[in-house]
């Protein structure tokens, strides 16, 4: 299934492919086809590969640094990396801090903050999701009040992805209770050193620390750090929502583990048997595939459709709907081909092979499993997908 | 050919659409369906003066020389109205077959076809066939110059208001053998030719087809009368692509008639559409009527592709069509509740239609079989 | 799997197996097996010779005229009936208005209507859904006016099974608009052949007309026709549905479809191939048989719990929500041994074979598989269930 | 034995129920789970001391006779309260395997069992079988009246803390042969055994073990030596059957814990619970839960049953409590949203518990296949 049918994309296809041949390492490759989690080291000096080719941000304009590529080469851009197990760019400040600046920001946030994106020298985190605020994320309490040229926070933000590593966080904050809970919503970026931030790292099922717990007690943030107007944070939250869903249906990444999958059960055991040969095996993966199919196409239709406006509409809540579904059901399927090994659980998280107990996809694969329960839960629960779709596309 | 219609399909989709919906409304068009025919005389001429007929033939030949996703335009709109009738063997298969034959046969045919005066049919099932296409037991013998054919098709859709019968035939090879198959174009009215009409479930007119001694000339012969079976398999994958986007227009038709119904009735004091958990399963019926709607766009696009990738994206289009038209049938009807059970009502006669479709050019385990197998080729 | 382990039951068992092996004729076996409509003169033939045996209310006491059966025995009568493919006797006559005589019933009325009803002389309809009012019963609108020593009713019934062939309806009336919609509902017993009681019979998917709608104009029933205290109907409807979930779990029903098909599966084809050794085909029978052995497995246990009460609790809701999903899969699963024969539908509804086309299976097939997506809508469709169990069992 | 429970169970069940719910909370057994021997000795005496370990041991021999029925009501609850330690092949597999052993053997170590100071392991899996029972290339050969063993075996559960260790080995045969496999009773500190231990993800310690040149008595070998498969397939159905119940406890805890929460959780100004499209799956999670439970008593009742019955009853209760257990698994963790995931919460362990059962004794694959041999046969 070839989509993306322009022969002129064809040459910046290979560019990227030999791009990543060349520089891609292996110790990164494995990580990310694994499932584990990325070094900040690792992370970084990937960065610095990839801003010397220049290709931190695709999408951004290219007067602020961006690659200012059209839609299409974004695409072959995100697929291409995908399917080599490639990192993404430190994902909340490539992809959502630099488009909220470029959108909202002043010159003087923009002049701040998108060097330190582009260089990977500053990390960001989000600041949305509230103990007492998950899929009603309006109703977020955590305090700011203006005192003279400064915020004062108060409260506490909970599941933030790579707090512990993040430099600065762009969060909502409550500025206004007397109102519609969406008014009321102001955007500032705090400094995660700010005195009176402290965080609590949170384990997850995998046993991985990947979010935390950031409490605010008193911290000052000067006014200067606001992003857009006080109280006016809702619109920006939305335009980063409908950010987020872009690419959210992870086809290319879900073809890379596909991919994997099928290496693995064509692997034939001491015995010359391969799961592959398994009808039920076999099933389950055509099946698999043909969903990751007309995924790939719906996600191509409301991305290129020319009938269809600039923006992706709430139908591309469908896109996470049946892509987590798809994440999902591979990383079962994966789990399933361990047998019994799926259970052992010999090496710590970033442990190397000499400690696993079994094949070596065994341990990752139980892991990426849990792991990936979180996906049809965060950045907007499957079930809140279904009711902005019911809202807005069916009209209920 | 792309995904995506261009602004003339879109247009010609509205005419479509109101020359179909001038066919009366559900019941007016359920009896059109009941008569012996099946369809209207002049409903068929009403479509072949909009041009569907010609759609895959050349203009040398009075077509229009277009592309499947004009046919699919077609079949969605006829998906959409629940219109049954020979489009299918006449305009898309009757069209590639006919391209294919003898030159003499090709000329004297297609202007007949296109202008709505020559239609086909397809004998394409054997009683014990199930789906297996190289299972074939009608023979066609060597005969002087011609061929002398005898055997029995099942199923023939609109095989009584046929011209001619699109009929795959043993020349030769094992009866499951791919090797040995010949497709032959025969005159529906020659000598030996018996057939028995019945309606189906879902409101089309088919036949069974005996063919006792029928003799044919040189010409019935289309391509290699021994190595037939690659194009059949061709055919019934074009077949196969144009129902897909029939399918979707019903599911369609189901999706938009269930929102509207559950906007409108009302129980325990508020709309069914109200209940979170008719909404969140509305929106999975929403979910797979447009992932469907793209895949039909994967088989269509997989006609152009070579052999192996052809028959794995067929499959896999008709595989996943089908899995949506049965879940978007029963919750259609479900979510109607006890009307949604009514022959008076519309729904049901798309869902039977729907679920008919899944059982026809393969179902779930046929398709299956064929995808893993061209796969691995 | 042999739940019912009391050697005491193995003797009536063999009795009842005996009794069918000699007197179930083999047309009315071969309806029942197809899900084909059953003639009132075969219904009546067959009511006879239960008559005769003194078989026709297993669950009555024997004072009226019942045989008094304890649970077990009912259990297995049941069974036994099911998987020889015999007929249920005339359904609303013995399992609904018989228990709701005795249990609300006068004197009069008991004996006035039972005796009818064990000799099938007599046939009912129930009359309580309404165009208005299908999940929600409660909003029943069809009115009767107390006028002297009558009731005058006004309105319309929708979806009466049976309602062509019925003598008599017992019915829920709209007595009283003033308080709760469940208070104000009277049962009445209503002669069909009623002046300005009329029919509409309905045509369903599969081409047969089980159902009618009835429109009343100026029916006049007399005040002893009423059941129990006026606007006290409600009671009556709640009792009538708890007694409607016993058995709707249709185990015994499912398990000889279920044998039906693993015959048809089995039978070699020309070329001596079976779809039963297709393992998708076998996988799907072996999955619906699992599920079957569950379904019977916890019907047995809701029934025959020793530490649970007499009757069936609201949990009984998931008896049926299960047992219709494997009677429409049991269903689908047959009309795809058809092929493309399913599609064929050459005989009317009640042609014989010699117009069949394609197996004799696969015409009745096709219209068992549409005739059964009834099964999740009526007797309370299977989301009304669900919320029962949400709010009487998990108290939400 | 019955569906249902006694009396005494109940009570049985309820005392259980206290002294496990003594050992602390979620994070408090978690710590102990965690230490080298991943359970604590105190708690295993208490349970010794409420009887459960000679459940299936003879009054003879010091137990108390009981049934699997009794085992279940164990297994149940140290399913609710996610207890960890080597109950199943000490309490269960090993009684079983014991009262067939060498008389002596027998007679010197069930009364140690039954008082807990004796503790088995049953060293089923190799690295190369997956779930075939038959694929056995640990070898034991006749070394003069006794044994000498030879091989490598895996995730043996609680293998560390075990004073016996049950272990199939070839004797004869093919190595996927069920022809030439004997069952061994294999003392854990014999000279040439290593064992390298782990935890598993569901919170269990296991090993590995290999054995090099282990010098085993004559008695060593239970029942013949050359014809253990049987036994070994029988073993692994009362393992099997006994892991139902457990799954079930787990599952109940799960319910009952997620209905709790939908209760409490407050989005959007109302409780989670009071939103129906999370009402119907609540149903559906109850539903799940009730009819396996039923179905766990199905597989409990087979083990009386000749061995074909047997074989269908168990592997039909595995994949119906495996798919139930899979999906309450998968639930409890979305309706808890974010907090589902967490390490500090005891959801997640409990699902990670319920999808290992559902990879232990065979997975799907394995018993959907060995489902339709058994009824086959």
């Amino acid at each position: 299934m070839d989509l993306v049918n322009d022969p002129a994309l064809d040459a910046f296809r290979a560019e990227i492919r030999a791009f990543l041949r060349a520089n891609l390492t292996d110790d990164i490759r494995r990580k990310v086809m694994e499932g584990g989690y990325l070094s900040r080291e690792a992370h970084t000096r990937w960065h610095k590969v990839l801003q010397k080719q220049g290709w931190i941000a695709p999408a951004w304009p290219v007067e602020h640094g961006g690659c200012g590529w059209p839609l299409a080469k974004q695409y072959v851009f995100e697929q291409e990396f995908a399917l080599a197990y490639a990192p993404r760019a430190v994902i909340f400040g490539v992809e959502m801090v630099g488009p909220l600046l470029i959108e909202y920001g002043s010159a003087a946030q923009k002049a701040r903050y998108l060097p330190g994106i582009l260089s990977g020298d500053e990390w960001w985190c989000q600041g949305f999701s509230e103990p007492g605020s998950g899929s009603d994320l309006a109703s977020l309490a955590c305090r700011a009040v203006r005192d003279g040229d400064h915020y004062m926070i108060n409260g506490t933000k909970l599941w933030q992805t790579a707090a512990t590593e993040a430099d600065m966080m762009f969060g909502l904050f409550r500025t206004d209770s007397s109102g519609r809970k969406q008014q009321g919503i102001t955007v500032l970026l705090v400094p995660m050193k700010s005195k009176g931030l402290s965080l609590r790292p949170i384990t997850l099922l995998d046993g991985g620390q990947e979010v935390a717990q950031c409490f605010f007690d008193d911290v000052r943030v000067p006014v200067a750090n606001r992003v857009g107007e006080e109280n006016q944070g809702w619109g920006c939250a939305k335009f980063l929502l409908s950010i987020e869903r872009l690419g959210i249906a992870e086809v290319a990444r879900s073809s890379a583990m596909l991919n994997r999958l099928k290496g693995i059960v064509e692997q034939p055991d001491a015995h010359g048997r391969r799961l592959a040969d398994d009808p039920e095996v076999a099933n389950e993966i055509a099946e698999i595939e043909i969903d990751l199919m007309a995924l790939e196409a719906t996600e191509y239709c409301m991305l290129f459709d020319p009938a269809a406006g600039a923006d992706l509409g709430a139908e591309a809540s469908t896109l996470k709907l049946m892509g987590t579904q798809v994440q999902q059901r591979i990383s079962a399927a994966t789990m399933a081909a361990a047998g019994p090994y799926a259970q052992a659980m010999a090496s710590g998280l970033d442990g190397d092979n000499a400690s696993r107990i079994g094949p070596d996809f065994a341990e990752p694969a139980t892991r990426g499993y849990f792991n990936l329960r979180k996906i049809s839960i965060y950045g907007g629960s499957n079930e809140i997908q279904k009711n902005i779709v019911a809202k807005a596309v069916l009209g209920l | 050919m792309s995904l995506f219609r261009t602004d003339d399909q879109t247009q010609f989709a509205e005419s479509l659409g109101r020359t179909l919906a001038g066919f009366g409304d559900g019941a007016q068009r359920r009896r059109v369906r009941a008569t012996p025919a099946g369809f209207a005389e002049e409903h068929w001429r009403a479509l072949a003066d909009l041009g569907v007929l010609g759609l895959l033939v050349d203009e040398a030949h009075g077509g229009t020389g277009g592309t499947m996703a004009d046919v699919a335009v077609v079949m969605d709109a006829i998906g959409r109205h629940l219109w049954a009738g020979p489009y299918l063997a006449t305009g898309v298969l009757g069209a590639l077959v006919l391209a294919e034959a003898a030159p003499a046969l090709r000329d004297a045919t297609l202007p007949d076809l296109v202008a709505g005066r020559h239609r086909l049919a397809f004998a394409l099932v054997e009683p014990q066939a199930r789906y297996d296409l190289a299972d074939v037991t009608t023979r066609a013998r060597r005969d002087g110059a011609g061929w002398r054919l005898d055997g029995a098709k099942a199923l023939v859709a609109y095989g009584e208001a046929a011209n001619t019968l699109i009929v795959p035939a043993r020349t030769g090879g094992g009866h499951t053998e791919a090797a040995g198959i010949g497709v032959f174009l025969v005159p529906a009215k020659a000598a030996g030719i018996e057939r028995r009409g019945y309606g189906t479930i879902d409101g089309l007119r088919a036949c069974d087809v005996t063919f006792e001694g029928v003799k044919l000339g040189a010409e019935a012969a289309v391509g290699d009368p021994g190595g037939g079976f690659d194009l059949l398999d061709r055919v019934v994958d074009w077949g196969t692509a144009a129902l897909l986007p029939e399918a979707v227009g019903a599911m369609t038709y189901l999706y938009e008639t269930t929102l509207a119904y559950l906007k409108t009735r009302k129980q325990f004091g508020a709309t069914l559409g109200s209940f979170q958990a008719l909404q969140h399963r509305m929106v999975d019926v929403f979910t797979q009527v447009e992932f469907a709607r793209s895949m039909a766009g994967v088989g269509r696009l997989a006609l152009d592709a070579a052999a192996a990738e052809r028959r794995r994206e067929v499959s896999a289009a008709k595989l996943y069509v089908d899995r949506a038209a049965r879940h978007v049938a029963q919750e259609s009807i479900q979510l109607h509740g006890g009307m949604g059970m009514t022959d008076e009502l519309d729904v049901g006669h798309y869902a039977k239609r729907l679920t008919m479709i899944g059982l026809t050019f393969g179902d779930r385990g046929y398709h299956m079989a064929r995808y893993r197998a061209a796969r691995a080729a």
